[in-house]
Parts: C-alpha cells; structure tokens; sequence
C-alpha cells in the first residue's frame, strides 16, 4: 500500500489523538460545507476543552452546536455565533469564551497558518473593538492593524471528492473555509461524498493538494439546509 | 412621507451602473436586486464565496451546498465563479468590490459606522461587515434617519462601538440621501413630501443644507 | 453589450494606457505561461522607464528580454534574472536596476497587494542580504522580516481560456505567477488562447474570476521551451 | 574514494521515507530521483506549482505549458495537482514539504547557508532557495566537502551572502554525511576509503568525530 494513501476506514480512526484541550479548525459556512459526522464523532468521543476556530457555531441541534450539549467547547473563534439557545445560555453562564474576529480577517489567519505566515496587517477593524490592544501601523496614508495566523491541532474539512491521495475538491458554495482550514491542521482530516482513484481528479482543478491532508473518509451526509428560499417556477 | 422599503431599494438602484460587481447586505440592501434599472447589468458578490448570485432557486433547484450570505438558497448566474472565502474577500479587502450597501445603526460626519453590537445585548458577531467597510471604497449605508424615538441616527460621534472608521461617504435614509465630507452630512436629496426642516431636526451631527434640495421622485 | 463584456479586438486597445514609468506586473515563469503578445505591443509602444515585476526577465530575444533592446526597462523586480547578455551588459553599465526578492516572497507579495494586505511577516531571506533594513520581528521564538506588497498600474497575464466576463482558466504550470497578477493590477489585461461565452466555465474551475479583469483578447502564441528535455519513449 | 555525483545521490535517496513529498534542487539534488528505494513512493513538488512531478516527456509528449522549476519539459505523475506559485510557495514556506535536497557554496556550524551569490560575480537571483530553506524542517544540502583549491566549505562562519540563517541540520558532502547542533558539524559517515583524517584536515568549522565512523556502502 502506498505510503500516499490517505483512507481511513471509521471515523474512530478519523479522529484517532485527539484531545482534550486541542485546538481544531473547522470548515464551513452555516450549515453548509461542514464536517458533520466528524463533529459526531468528537460529539460521541467527550473530548473536553476545545476551542474551535470555525465561523459559525451550528445551531441547536446541528453541527458544532452539539458540542454544547456537553459542555465541550471551551472558546470559539468565529465572525458570527449564536443561532442557538444553549450557546447563548453558556454565554452569558461564563462558560464559553468567544473571540470575535471579522469574516475575511478569520480567512486570511487560517490561510496565513497553513502558509507559514505568522502575521499580516489588514484595515479591517482599525479603530473598533477588533482593534483594542493590536498594534496600528500606516502604510501609504492608511492605517492597518497586525493580525496574527492561527494553526490548529486538527483540522476538519468537508470536501465533495478526494482521491486516495488526498487531493481534494469541492462542490459549490460548500467551498467557504474549507481550503484554508485544510492547509492549518497539524492533522487534517477530510470526509468527502465520493472517494477516487488517484489520476481521476484533473491536476488544475483540485482545489486542496493532497500535502496538506493527513486522512480522508468517505461519508454521507444530511446537509441540513438553514435558510429555504424559493421563487416560483 | 418617509421612504419605503422598496422606495430605499428603488432609490439605492440608480446608483448603480453598468457592469457594477455589487456586495448587498441581509435586509433591505438585498431588495435592490428586485429594481436593477434597465439596460444595467449588475454581479452580485456574496461573501460566503459567489460571485454572479442568481435568483432563488425553484423548489426543483434547491441545493444544500448554494447558499448566500445570508444563509438562504440561491442559484448561480450565468457566468459565476465560485471560491473560497479567503479569494472572497480578498476580493472585497482589495477593494475590486464597486459598491457595498449595507444597514447601520448609527453613522456619524467622520464617515464612522456602527452596525454590529450594542453593548448590553446579546452580541452575535461582525459576520463580514467589517471587512466589506474597511474594503471598498463605493458604500451606501441604509437605516432609519431616528429611532423610533426620534433620537438620531446621524450623529457628530458614533455612541456605539465601531464597525469602521472614517469609511462611509453616503448614507440613505427613510428621509434624505446625504454625503459625507469634511466632517458634516450634506444632504443631497429629500424623500418625497419631507421637509427640510425635519431633516434638520432629526440630524444630530452637523448638516450642510444647500439652496435647493431636491426632492426624490419615484415612478 | 453587456457591461460585463471585457473582450477587446485589438493589443493597441488592450494596452491603451499605459505611460512611460508606470509599474507591471506580470505572469509567468521562465517562458512558461507568459504574456508573450502583449509583452510585443509594449515593444511596439516603444514605452520607457518602465518598472517590471516579474519572476524573471526573459531570454535575449523573447519574454521580457525584447524591452531591452530599447531601453525601455528602469528596474525588475524578480527573483531570478539574467538569462541573457543584454541584460547583463545593462545592468553592469548601470542602466538597469534589479531588486532581487525570493520567488514565494514575490508570489506573496502580488497576492497581498490584489488582497488589501499591505504587508505580511515571513521567516524568508531573515539573516540575509534580502533582510538587510526591514523590520524583524519575532512570533513564537522565531525571526520573522516584514515584507510590504506590490500592486502596478498594469497587470499582464496569459491565460487559457478566458468567457467574455474576464472568468479566466490557465493551463497546466503555466499558472504559475498569472493568477496573482492578475488580481493586483489597477488595470488588468489578460491574453488567452480561446474566448468562450459566459457559463461555458464551470463556475467552481475559474482560477481567476472577472472581477479582477479588465480587458480580454484572444492571442496566437509561439510558446517557446527553454529547457527540452525528453525521455526515450 | 571521494564519492560520485551518483553516489551522493544515491546516498540521499536513503533518506527517504514512502508517502514523503520531496522538493530536489537543480543538478545533483534531482538525479536522486533516479534512485528512489523498493517499495518507498515519494512525490516530488516543483515550486513553480507542480506536486507530483513524473519524468520527462517523450518527445510525442513535450507541452510548452508543462515545466519544472528548472525549467525543463516534464511530466505530471498520477495524482499530482498544479497550482499557481503563492499556493506553491504556502506549501514551501508553511513547512508541508517533508524533505528539501539543495546544493550549496557553503555552510557552517550554525546552519547558516551560503549559495545564492558570489560579490564580484554577477548576480542571478535566489530563485526559490531562501524560500525552500527558510520553510523546511528537514534539509540536506549537497556539496564538494572542499574546493579544487582545498578550502574547506564547512565553515565556521558563512564568508558569502546567506540564503538562510540556522536552518540547516544536515550536510552530504563528496567526503563525509555530517549533521549540524550545538554549534557543530557532527560527523556521521565516510565516503568507502576516505580517512576520518582527511575529513579533519578539510572541515574548517568545529568537528565532533565519534569513536567509530561508518563508512559508507554501495550496492
């Protein structure tokens, strides 16, 4: 077997050395995108004290949100949280820190991360609260604030199709954090719709190298929908 | 008599222009999609990573895995990209975005915003709004010119905490279209049958009134 | 006509412009993936004093190395020159300035100037001549320099296949520096092989999208090889 | 006997580890290839945007578009991905690459590396090598242990311009394989027939000889 390839058979494997205390990055934007079964399995697992660098923190009783129910989550990091009742309640209990870090601010530290990039300046939340105690530096006329990268101990991503390799890509708005979370996890783990052979993706149009990608498993997925909005045919 | 929604969304549409690429914020901004004047065509951009955001998709279309920003179910356009949120805004950081609308509680005659937190409640989070302000340089904010206790929105400083600072040039409210510039609002534009005066009097921060202002017409 | 409509018909229109000492930015590596058409209008143009960002400089009668004969290059910013003897001959005669900067670093830097970020910290070059007067600082025990961006007037980039909207595919590794490019030109031209129409693109396969682009024309390339390397087959 | 160009490559491939991604410098570093291990995969990134680099092409095969980082036609292996140079370069210099070969002019007991410039000589450029060495965890650099004039390259002090400050642990010369800690080079293993002495007499820089030193065997 090649020492390229990356296929777990269970999701208890999937998640094999995590711990509690960890760091873990997670992709998705809402609902959408995200690694639900690997947040079952830290769900079924009890691992305590983590913090997750994730945009949103699910709802009630989907996605990240689960994690609430035993206490599990320490901080989050996220531009927007609180589509659920318990995340409020531990909220305002002082049981759950939460740091509030703008959208594209949130992206780009994922991406600095996994680049090897320990820090970068952007305008974005010079002279909010965002801003309080980083420090502000001008360039050509303008003022900027230096944010830091951030790496996890795991990173759990939702892709569409990997092959064997770990090479990924995904489908549609599904995208969102994933790619960056991918690059930021000391172990990064995938669990995609369809797994195949290395050679079957086109080389251009993976979206994640399979460099970045520790273990992949193949899953199948509710993909609950936040927001149904139709028109009429 | 104050503007409606969709008279905000109408009034909002004509600063549009041809081959504009567009970011709308949740609420009354993404009315504006509805009144696209004719002979423009517009590119929604929504932040979560679309670029080309079509209508809503058909019972038959619904897709889990396309999504706006705001969370709902949408269709790509034709001719769409679709990427990751870091490529999204570094779109919108770079500024490539022409026109960013979006909702405020407060904004003040320093072109400061405050859109996300009021300090007391329950705070949700910035989302990318703080991005998109620091972005582009073309914004329009919308929001009720007072509370509805009458107290301004439009101020000399912003009492809530900041969404940005020194970014927003134009505001439109139910009441006026005002600019920006050299610490004051200048009021460009009345909604139909206000009067100036109450616009003076719901203006906190300092007001610049020219000569004639015209007032908007809607069709 | 769609305003969105990007396609130009001739290079006199997709170069229309640019003045002598303005900055371009452009795509390619080695002879690979570069804008070879345009590269001959600016020769035409018969423009001066012009600062290129490039990772390299061309061969002495293709590439780059053609806006030589003219003098019409101040300086080049790349992190490998002088595959040529014009170039040599100028830039010990002084009349040509280089800033040599290491190929990711320069990568970088074009990402972070389409990006909005002004500078970035890299452990790159630290300790090094290309470190000598820029900030260091340390994050976690480690030297870091800071390294500022670089936006241009112009960008020019070769891509594959482009649709009418500016959304632009590349092929195979002559990718490489054009999508960056791309995104951090004030003016953005980019030359392809083919033109198609909007949605012929698989919207999840776009490498650049046509909100960084300005000006599209369809070219014929001599796609020159430096290096012809085969195996018995 | 000092060893070969193919010997050293040889002796680097066993380095290698199945399921390592490997970038291989320009001459010495790339015949390597040549002598990857039974039952060992590693795949090869290219920094111009390749990972998974196959051989050359057949002449039927050459593509204008398809180059390595030396600028040579190749190949893509299965599997492999093509990306543009900043995502090449997040790979490099956020430390995913497991194993960087690279040649150099000098190197010394503080891992400093030297092998961009010569001042007097004309100056190229670093191409990627800052990037590679600044990124990599785990870096062999390949090297004559001295010149034809018998100075030695394993010095105290880098007398040239450095590519990279501390970052090299391991050094394969013509003579010697040796790692750098603790302010000195530790000497491994000798080339078949190279005495511990002549190793002595050519390091410049600090040298810890062990009791015993292997000599190197080749098939």
């Amino acid at each position: 077997m090649s020492g390229f390839n990356k296929v777990v058979n269970s999701y208890e494997e999937a998640m094999a050395g995590l711990e509690d205390g960890m760091t873990v990055i997670a992709g998705g934007f809402g609902l959408c995108g995200i690694p639900e079964n690997l947040i079952a399995q830290i769900r079924k697992m009890g691992t305590k004290e983590l913090t997750f660098v994730s945009n949103n923190c699910g709802v009630d009783d989907f996605g990240l949100g689960i994690l609430l129910v035993d206490r599990q989550i320490k901080k989050m990091i996220s531009s927007y949280v609180g589509e659920n009742a318990l995340f409020e309640k531990q909220l305002l209990a002082g049981e759950l820190e939460v740091e509030l870090t703008p959208q594209g601010t949130l992206a780009e530290k994922m991406r600095a991360g996994g680049a090897g990039i320990p820090a970068f300046y952007t305008a974005t939340g010079y002279g909010t609260p965002v801003g309080e105690g980083k420090e502000v530096r001008e360039f050509n006329g303008r003022k900027y604030i230096m944010e830091e990268s951030i790496t996890g101990d795991f990173a759990i991503v939702k892709g569409w199709k990997a092959d064997t390799y770990g090479n990924v890509i995904y489908r549609d708005t599904a995208q969102n954090f994933n790619p960056m979370a991918a690059t930021a996890g000391k172990i990064t783990v995938v669990e995609v719709e369809e797994i195949v052979q290395p050679g079957e993706l086109k080389p251009t149009e993976i979206h994640t190298p399979g460099i970045y990608v520790n273990r992949v498993i193949k899953g199948s997925f509710e993909k609950r929908i936040e927001q149904r909005t139709v028109r009429q045919s | 008599m104050a503007l409606s929604r969709e008279q905000i969304a109408q009034r909002i549409a004509r600063e549009l222009e041809d081959g504009f690429y567009v970011n709308l914020g949740i609420g009354i901004p993404t009315l504006v999609a509805n009144y696209i004047p004719e002979g423009i065509e517009v590119m929604l951009q929504s932040e979560n990573g679309l670029l080309g955001m079509g209508p809503f998709p058909t019972e038959d279309e619904i897709d889990a895995d396309m999504i706006n920003a705001g969370k709902q179910t949408v269709t790509a356009a034709t001719g769409a990209s679709i990427f990751s949120s870091a490529e999204s805004f570094a779109m919108i950081r770079g500024g490539h975005v022409d026109l960013t609308v979006l909702g405020a509680f407060e904004v003040d005659v320093n072109g400061n915003i405050a859109s996300w937190m009021i300090p007391g409640k329950l705070i949700k989070g910035m989302g990318g709004a703080m991005d998109l302000v620091a972005g582009a340089e073309n914004i329009i904010v919308t929001m009720t010119h007072a509370s509805k206790h009458g107290e301004s929105k439009l101020l000399t400083n912003c009492t809530l905490p900041l969404t940005g600072a020194g970014c927003i040039k134009k505001v439109l409210t139910d009441l006026a279209f005002l600019e920006i510039k050299d610490g004051a609002f200048h009021l460009k534009e009345r909604a139909p049958g206000v009067s100036v005066e109450e616009i003076i009097e719901k203006t906190e921060g300092k007001l610049v009134v020219p000569e004639h202002v015209p007032e908007m017409t809607f069709a």
